[in-house]
């Protein structure tokens, strides 16, 4: 399987050269959406199926329809961005350093120690503890919760940016702009089709993560874009972002983790400790309680800043 | 068979790989997302080929969740290009 | 060579184009692009330590696998938020452009009541 | 047993990679938008198709042989979704002044 | 490695303000900016029973999260510097939400309005962001924390929503990320040879080769990235000269004091015995020039607000002359004592004046509708509270006694003479004179008697005001710090000859300057045309392609100076 290996890799270089130098914003967008799925491809080649999961959703699904969303809307600006394009000497002084941070981590990947340092056999032996079967999951909720924690709380403050960004009469607004909904269009065939079947894909992804690859992020992102699509369908409508139900949507999911790691502080010894016996269905509720805010973060970091008045 | 598959997943990586000179050509914005698109099929393909030489079941999962999102891109890039196109225009055209 | 080392040196490429990229650009989107390559280089970069670490029983060290997960979804808000401020801007003044030779903002407001 | 359902695999399987051959010739050779489109989402769909069922016999559980069937159906379903919103796209393009 | 006692308080350091953003997320309305000033005193009380904790178990406080130790867990842990640190920003940041009530309340009449609401959360969470970086002990979480900053931190430039803010806001956010993707190919370059991520293990295991100096430089520069050190800086003048005045007075006070802690903690934690001469004297060097091109740029602004971007350019290049002072060259490397302690002074200086300082030109500008330092006459009369907020946060910054700087000046001093690197003695008492000249401009223009009377647009709060004096006073408060923990002996008698000769030199010095290469046509040819080569080089390193190049460069200069012994 070297050769195969190392014809992805080529190909991913290859491919990161033709987005980096393509004369069309959309081109490399659109490269880009195949980089995310190589990507992929490499995570499964390198043992890491939870990693493969994430890109999938994220970098095939999400980012991917970011981006190309953003360069569509940004077409018209491609003409006075090609106008400012650097001139020579930059060129060749940023092709040189580039050359050179390849050589130099290249130098690095080559001399890194031989046995490598792992952890692996310190997660196996305290997988046991955690209850769960999945060890990235058990790294992900109890090693190392204080970043899965942070990680939601990043998702939240993000979205807080976007939303800061809002012109100021439509504060509390719808995002995105009103979709037209036709009936008998194709898409809304589709909203119509693909959701249910994405729903219970997603909720599979998110119950098997405690032993299989799979997780509460990797499930709410898929229903992230499931409701996103009946939204481009017509079918639903953003909600303004002053509703209470969604403001609390927002929060839940991290108040619920602190207030169980809390718990744990006070019934295991310290923030973020599961009691003994207890450790799986704290792992899985918290799981649970974030899946359903991931879910709604998402979307609503994807559909931008407000844009429509609550009114109309 | 391990060799069979490996050798199935290259040969559909390069199909793959030539694909991609039309994402980069172009000429319309539509041939770069239909060709990204459909590479994603591609994609899924040799994905399967290697789940299958490395013996992974997880890797449906994997499958499962880009075939699903496959179209996403696509729509959010037709539904940027003309937000508010009304559909019916399309028929009377 | 082994996967890992193969990946690695992948990865490597791939933060020096980024670089490259994200220097020589001037369209915002292409930054964040080449951004996100670097980011894939450097999540690649830390998927091969990770295969390296492999051992008692998984194909790969689990902690920085968990790391990338967390990596990914940091990655992607950076990128949601990078969007939204270049879509506003280009709403705002129809330019995308970052250039500091543009004359220097007249007055800036200095409480938001006046705004 | 073994022997004959391997067979079927490569069979199965290289067939499929044959028709990638023909999108990817498709994508690349012919002359327009809506002929691109039309030939490669045959073919790369039939491609999916016949290596899915290549690996059929393969697969150990019935949920996971039932996924990839899943799998190619919704590649189908959104394949052609996305082929027909493209094409409206691209008509509407081509015909605004 | 165990959990202290006390320890449970730097996890409530860290969610209290998390908590407070979430709540004012859904409580909504006027609610977040009442939830933001109740957090402000429970955060003053939370840093206070640290200090206190601190101080009376004698040794850094721990936590493990989860009861997991690492390399496979996550420990919180708190030193000294820590704990200044967190004292230091929670009272900035009282003082900045006292100020920023005149500024962002939400108008009568309607239920929630965009910018105060976005205000009050991206405060609290700049504040638990930065709580995070001080007591983080995993260079990972270390970089969520980073991230977290960055993303509170940029909304914050353009919340007056004008298409320029956007620009800079877009511009700091595309930079910083590139910082911040540096410092991760660091950190994992970092787990590869040691395994770890956790500080003291990873201490304990570093040793000096190749990869271990890539992965320094990569970080070190990433994090310089963040922090705008010259030649670095592209994206902070736009940035915080275009903020409202609070949150300009957060984003230059403390957001930039996130990543450079981090340096800190990186060069002497992580990899004290790594550090060599000369990669020391390098990073002492960019601060040098920072001190001396900024300060200059600084003297050559129209508008006040400028004025004090770049003097905070040219005081975080104040802020790197403690690290080639603290190289012991005898045990080759790094090593606390009187350089660190006025390192880490002079940062809670800075952060108090300059908070202090970007709030009295805040009002300023409410108060004339303008900024321009042209403008300025007779505002004296009109504003006093303010314009001796920015007078005393002027002396704060010059280092002239009685301030913190002052104490921190003398302690870097002694460290200078004491490894017997006389070229930075020059470095910092010119980084005085260079400070007291655009403070000296500033106040010149502003006590000039205007001949008509000052029309004043606005009337300006005086608890705002107050508020801002408070934290200028504050600032030179910092110099009791030598009744304290410092020692005694390094405050003299302020009517000692040397010390008012060394006043008057200071002062006198800067007018000089001031006058010779300040704005208004100089009668000096030569001054006016030196004045202007910094403006345009400041202009050139500004341009983004310069800046990336610049960035590698100074990527490479450290790997080569930390690889040659």
């Amino acid at each position: 399987m070297m050769a195969a290996d190392s014809g992805v890799a080529l190909l991913i270089v290859a491919l990161a050269v033709g987005i980096t130098v393509a004369r069309s914003t959309f081109a490399a967008v659109a490269g880009f959406l195949a980089y995310g799925l190589l990507l992929t491809l490499v995570w499964v080649r390198l043992h890491g199926v939870d990693v493969a999961l994430t890109e999938a959703a994220i970098g095939g699904g999400l980012t991917g329809a970011l981006l190309i969303g953003a360069a569509a809307r940004l077409r018209n600006t491609e003409a006075a961005a090609r106008a400012e394009r650097s001139g020579r000497v930059v060129h060749i002084a940023a092709a040189l350093a580039g050359v050179a941070v390849t050589a130099v981590l290249a130098v690095c990947v080559l001399t890194l120690p031989v046995p490598a340092p792992s952890l692996a056999r310190e997660v196996a032996a305290n997988l046991a503890a955690t209850e769960v079967g999945n060890p990235i999951t058990g790294v992900l909720l109890a090693f190392r919760a204080m970043d899965t924690l942070l990680e939601a709380i990043v998702l939240l403050f993000a979205l807080i940016g976007v939303w800061s960004v809002a012109p100021d009469g439509v504060w509390g607004g719808r995002p995105g702009p009103q979709h037209l909904y036709d009936p008998d269009g194709i898409l809304a065939y589709i909203a119509r089709v693909l959701p249910p079947i994405g729903i219970i894909i997603g909720m599979y992804v998110f119950w098997i993560g405690a032993d299989q690859p799979g997780g509460k992020f990797q499930g709410a992102t898929i229903l992230a874009a499931m409701w996103l699509l009946t939204v481009m369908a017509g079918l639903t409508d953003m909600p303004p972002i002053s509703r209470r139900w969604l403001r609390i949507g927002l929060v839940a999911g991290p108040l619920a983790f602190i207030a169980i790691g809390l718990y744990g502080a006070v019934a295991a010894g310290a923030f973020l400790a599961y009691p003994h016996g207890f450790a799986k269905p704290l792992i899985v509720a918290i799981e649970l309680a974030l899946m359903p805010t991931l879910a709604l973060v998402l979307a609503l970091m994807l559909a931008g800043a407000p844009q429509r008045s609550a009114l109309r | 068979m391990t060799e069979f598959f490996g050798a199935a997943a290259v040969f559909v990586l390069a199909m793959v790989a030539l694909g991609l000179v039309r994402i980069l050509r172009g000429p319309a914005d539509a041939d770069r997302v239909m060709a990204a698109q459909l590479l994603g099929t591609g994609g899924i393909a040799a994905l399967l080929l290697v789940g299958e030489a490395t013996a992974e079941p997880a890797i449906a999962d994997v499958a499962l969740t880009l075939a699903l999102l496959a179209a996403f891109a696509a729509i959010a890039f037709v539904k940027a290009a003309a937000p508010d196109a009304d559909p019916a225009a399309d028929d009377r055209a | 060579m082994n996967d890992a080392t193969i990946f690695g040196l992948c990865a490597a490429a791939l933060v020096g184009l980024g670089v490259y990229g994200l220097i020589v650009n001037p369209q915002p989107l292409r930054k964040i692009l080449a951004f996100n390559i670097v980011g894939g280089g450097v999540f690649l970069l830390l998927g091969a330590i990770a295969r390296r670490g492999a051992g008692a029983g998984f194909g790969g060290d689990p902690v920085p696998q968990a790391l990338l997960i967390t990596g990914i979804v940091v990655a992607f808000s950076a990128t949601a938020l990078a969007v939204a401020l270049l879509l506003r801007l280009h709403d705002e003044t129809g330019s995308v452009t970052l250039s500091s030779d543009v004359p220097p903002p007249p007055a800036p407001a200095a409480d938001v009541d006046a705004a | 047993m073994r022997t004959a359902l391997d067979l079927f695999t490569i069979v199965a399987v290289t067939g499929g990679a044959i028709f990638f051959l023909a999108g990817t010739a498709g994508l690349l050779r012919f002359p327009d938008t809506f002929t691109r489109l039309h030939a490669l989402t045959k073919a790369d769909n039939l491609g999916l198709g016949l290596v899915i069922l290549g690996l059929l016999p393969r697969v150990d559980s019935v949920v996971t042989a039932g996924k990839l069937v899943v799998v190619w159906l919704l590649v189908l379903l959104s394949g052609a979704v996305a082929s027909q919103l493209i094409a409206r796209a691209q008509r509407r393009r081509e015909l605004r002044p | 490695m165990t959990t202290t006692s006390g320890g449970l308080l730097l996890v409530l350091a860290v969610l209290v303000p998390f908590v407070g953003v979430m709540a004012g997320l859904v409580l909504g309305g006027r609610n977040p900016q009442r939830i933001a000033l109740l957090t402000l005193v429970a955060g003053l009380g939370l840093a206070l029973a640290i200090a206190d904790a601190y101080l009376r178990s004698g040794s850094a406080l721990v936590y493990l999260l989860g009861g997991w130790a690492p390399p496979l867990g996550v420990a919180l842990r708190a030193d000294s510097l820590s704990v200044i640190m967190l004292v230091a920003v929670a009272v900035v940041i009282c003082g900045i939400g006292v100020y920023a009530c005149a500024d962002f309340g939400t108008p009568a009449g309607q239920r929630e309005a965009r910018a105060p609401f976005s205000f009050w959360l991206l405060l609290l969470a700049v504040w638990g962001s930065l709580n995070l970086v001080f007591v983080s002990g995993d260079l990972f979480t270390l970089y969520v924390a980073l991230e977290l900053l960055t993303f509170a931190g940029v909304p914050l430039v353009c919340l007056d929503g004008r298409g320029e803010t956007l620009r800079a806001a877009l511009r700091y956010l595309l930079f910083a990320l590139l910082g911040s993707v540096f410092y991760l190919l660091g950190a994992v370059l970092l787990f590869g040879t040691c395994g770890t991520l956790d500080i003291p293990l990873l201490a304990a295991r570093i040793r000096p080769e190749p990869v271990v100096w890539t992965a320094a430089a990569l970080m070190t520069t990433g994090l310089l990235a963040k922090t705008a050190l010259f030649p670095l800086h592209l994206w902070l003048p736009p940035a915080h000269a275009g903020a409202p005045a609070a949150a300009s007075a957060v984003l230059s006070a403390l957001v930039v004091k996130g990543s450079w802690f981090l340096v800190v903690r990186l060069w002497f934690d992580v990899m004290p015995g790594i550090v060599t001469f000369a990669s020391a004297q390098l990073l002492g060097g960019l601060g040098a020039a920072a001190i001396l091109g900024f300060s200059v740029v600084a003297l050559r602004q129209e508008r006040l607000k400028l004025l004090i971007a770049y003097s905070t350019l040219a005081q975080i290049g104040y802020l790197f002359l403690m690290f080639p002072l603290a190289f012991d060259v005898a045990a080759g490397q790094l090593d606390g004592g009187g350089a660190l302690a006025g390192g880490m002074l002079q940062a809670i200086s800075h952060a108090t004046a300059k908070a202090a300082m970007f709030m009295a030109a805040g009002s300023i500008y409410a108060a004339l509708g303008h900024d321009r330092i042209e403008g300025l006459a007779g505002i004296a009369r009109a504003l006093p509270i303010s314009v001796l907020t920015f007078a005393v946060s002027g002396v704060a910054l010059m280092g002239v006694l009685p301030s913190g700087a002052y104490l921190a000046k003398k302690l870097l001093l002694g460290a200078a003479a004491g490894s017997g690197q006389w070229w930075w003695e020059w470095a910092l008492q010119a980084g005085g004179v260079l400070t007291s000249s655009y403070v000296v401009l500033v106040l010149a223009r502003a006590l000039a008697r205007s001949e008509q009377t000052i029309q004043l647009k606005k009337s300006v709060s005086r608890v705002a005001q107050s508020a801002a004096l408070a934290l200028a006073v504050c600032s030179l408060l910092l110099a009791c710090a030598a009744l304290g923990p410092l020692p005694r002996s390094l405050i003299s008698n302020p009517l000692a000859p040397s010390e008012i000769a060394s006043v008057l030199l200071t002062v006198g010095g800067g007018g000089v300057l001031a006058f010779t290469l300040g704005t208004q046509p100089s009668r000096i040819p030569w001054a006016g045309a030196v004045g202007g080569a910094f403006v345009s080089a400041d202009r050139m390193l500004r341009r983004w392609p310069v800046a990336g190049i610049a960035l590698l460069v100074v990527a490479t200069l450290f790997g080569w100076t930390l690889a040659t012994a």
